[in-house]
């Protein structure tokens, strides 16, 4: 039982160093790697769901009649790119809070905050 | 017989090439400056590749899989060379100097 | 830096799973734009941290034991890769089981994702056009400063002159590439997301070897914009046609007289719209990020 | 056949992973990730081949391309870097 469950396994390993890091790192650009990381756990996660044991890559051949499961393909497909584009928001904001406040890092963002 | 002598043929550019990466492989592990593991991953690397693929082509046969193969090996010989052309000059540019021999020195 | 390392990993785990066109997606974005996109805002940003970490004790219990509960949590889950997991016994069946007779394309992930699917593609094509919009607003202020001297942007790449000599062989090879992918989609793994990240990726290495002010004055980003809507208009275009010969908003079926090829249509249609609009964004994302640097860097 | 050589491959990756954590330089890493990188082109080659399924080819070639931009960029951005620090030691 146990063997057939490591995939799972890898994937929250994979998850919680990202959010190790997300929680550990103070600068925000660490943060954002380490939500990457975390993302990527979740699409690898999907992709061992819709994985079926013996079957072939979902595109029609010749003497394959086992395939994966489609769907969660569909699903992480979209979100990777999704996935990119907001991360590119997300370090556009990171790069103004650079030009507003002279640093990236969380903490000396708070004091200037207090101060104000 | 032919059939047999491509396997054959294929098998042993397989075997080579995968003898080849692992001791480019081993080399950039095992140098001891920059520029001598550059040597080892960088000649290496694109007999081998060569050799892998043509491997695969072997397998393969006339059809289209073999012409994606081959236009792959294309891009790998034309970029890897040049990726560790550029790599080294950035290195050289980037005051890493070389490590010398001190005994052919003096 | 690992990232492109993780980024060519996890590819070729998807590979072994048999996820085709994720994988494709995969390597384009994760291991080439995505660390792109970080380097280029670590230049803004500045390499250096100060690496006083709060409490990292607390946080690795914590850590430790969410994981512990989410392993406690998989040992409910189906085994790894069984053909009965709820997960394959819903609508995936009949999408594998009826999809080549109905769309007529062998590759199911496209099938899925272009028709039965399709407004889940359309929202996510609006999501990547509202982030990319998102992006200029933050980004584009000092426009003026980086029009005002193009003379001294970036030309770092100046002394690499092998480098510059190949690439301009490759960048048509790859753009020949990426329209390969788009209209392959169909077929073999690849479509309009695939093709358009590795068409930005060819755009994108132009725009670091030549310097941003030439890759600008060849592709005009005020084009982008306007095909970066165009292509979610073609999306949307597409909906409302298949609306107009009486079918539900993207459905195919009655876009040619036989449905099947009807379907074909549609999908190719669709796929060129979500294609035209992802390279656009990819594009103008790094216009974004690279004009904002050079613009600082001549700032200060 | 094609066993071994995808064994030889992802031995000769995890090498390159090691070397690319112990790098001392910056270059080192590059020079590392590189490597990874068209070892994985390989890799997808032969697995393609090892499940029968060659349509994997299309993505070890999306992979020799976005390896060796991820590459220039990479080195295009420690370039820059390093000329900003010595423009401001001036």
């Amino acid at each position: 039982m146990l063997p057939e469950l490591y995939n799972y396994w890898v994937v929250i390993v994979l998850m919680m160093i990202g959010f190790y890091i997300v929680i550990v790192q103070g600068n925000l650009i660490k943060k954002l790697i380490g939500l990457n990381i975390f993302q990527t756990s979740v699409f690898i996660f999907y992709i061992s769901v819709g994985k079926v044991a013996g079957g072939s890559a979902p595109i029609l051949a010749e003497g394959v009649s086992v395939y994966s499961n489609p769907l969660p393909h569909v699903l992480i497909l979209t979100a990777i790119v999704v996935g990119i584009a907001t991360m590119a928001l997300a370090l556009a904001l990171v790069v103004r809070i650079k030009n507003a406040y002279g640093t990236v890092e969380e903490e000396e963002l708070q004091e200037r905050d207090l101060r104000c | 017989m032919l059939a047999g002598m491509v396997t054959v043929l294929s098998s042993a550019c397989l075997l080579l090439g995968a003898f080849l990466i692992i001791s480019g492989a081993v080399g950039v592990l095992r140098f001891p400056d920059f520029f001598t593991r550059m040597h080892a991953a960088g000649v290496t690397e694109t007999l081998a590749t060569t050799l892998i693929l043509l491997g695969l082509m072997l397998f393969a046969g006339w059809t289209i899989v073999s012409f994606k193969l081959l236009l792959i090996l294309l891009f790998i010989l034309i970029t890897s060379p040049v990726a560790s052309h550029a790599l080294t000059k950035a290195a050289l540019h980037g005051n890493l100097q070389p490590l010398v021999n001190e005994n052919n020195e003096q | 830096m690992l990232a492109g390392i993780y980024g060519l990993l996890s590819a070729s785990f998807f590979v072994s799973m048999d996820a085709v066109d994720v994988a494709f997606t995969e390597a384009a974005v994760g291991a080439g734009v995505f660390p792109l996109l970080m380097l280029t805002a670590l230049t803004v940003t500045g390499r250096y941290e100060q690496t006083a970490h709060r409490r990292p004790r607390a946080a690795f219990f914590l850590v430790l034991v969410t994981g512990a509960l989410l392993i406690l949590g998989t040992l409910d889950m189906p085994p790894f890769g069984s053909p009965d997991a709820p997960a394959h016994t819903h609508v995936a069946a009949r999408y594998i089981q009826v999809s080549p007779t109905e769309i007529g394309i062998p590759n199911m992930v496209t099938s899925v994702l272009a028709d039965y699917r399709a407004f889940d593609t359309l929202g996510e094509v609006v999501v990547v056009f509202t982030a990319v919009v998102g992006v200029l607003i933050l980004l584009t202020s000092g426009e003026q400063r980086q029009q005002s001297s193009p003379a001294n942007a970036v030309e770092t790449m100046r002394s690499h002159m092998i480098l510059r000599v190949v690439s301009k062989m490759l960048i048509p090879l790859m753009l020949l590439f990426a329209l390969y992918v788009q209209f392959h989609g169909d077929y073999g793994p690849g479509g309009g997301f695939q093709a358009g990240v590795i068409f930005a990726a060819a755009i994108i290495l132009y725009a670091m070897l030549f310097g941003l002010a030439k890759a600008q004055a060849a592709i005009k980003p005020s084009i982008l914009r306007l095909l970066a809507a165009f292509g979610v208009l073609l999306y949307g275009g597409v909906g409302v046609v298949s609306f107009l010969t009486g079918a539900n908003y993207l459905d195919y079926s009655r876009l040619a007289a036989d449905p099947v090829v009807g379907r074909h249509i549609g999908i190719l249609a669709i796929e060129l719209g979500v294609g035209i609009t992802v390279a656009a964004a990819m594009i103008l994302i790094f216009y974004a990020f690279a004009g904002y640097a050079t613009g600082r860097a001549e700032a200060e | 056949m094609l066993i071994a050589s995808a064994v030889a491959i992802l031995v000769v990756m995890a090498m390159a992973i090691i070397r690319a954590l112990l790098g001392p330089t910056i270059y080192d890493r590059i020079l590392a990730v590189n490597l990874f990188g068209t070892k994985t082109v390989l890799l997808i080659a032969v697995i393609g081949f090892l499940f029968g399924r060659p349509d994997f080819l299309d993505i070890a070639l999306v992979y020799a391309l976005i390896n060796f931009i991820s590459i220039v960029g990479v080195l295009r951005y420690f370039e820059y870097s390093r000329n900003e620090e010595e423009g401001g030691s001036l």
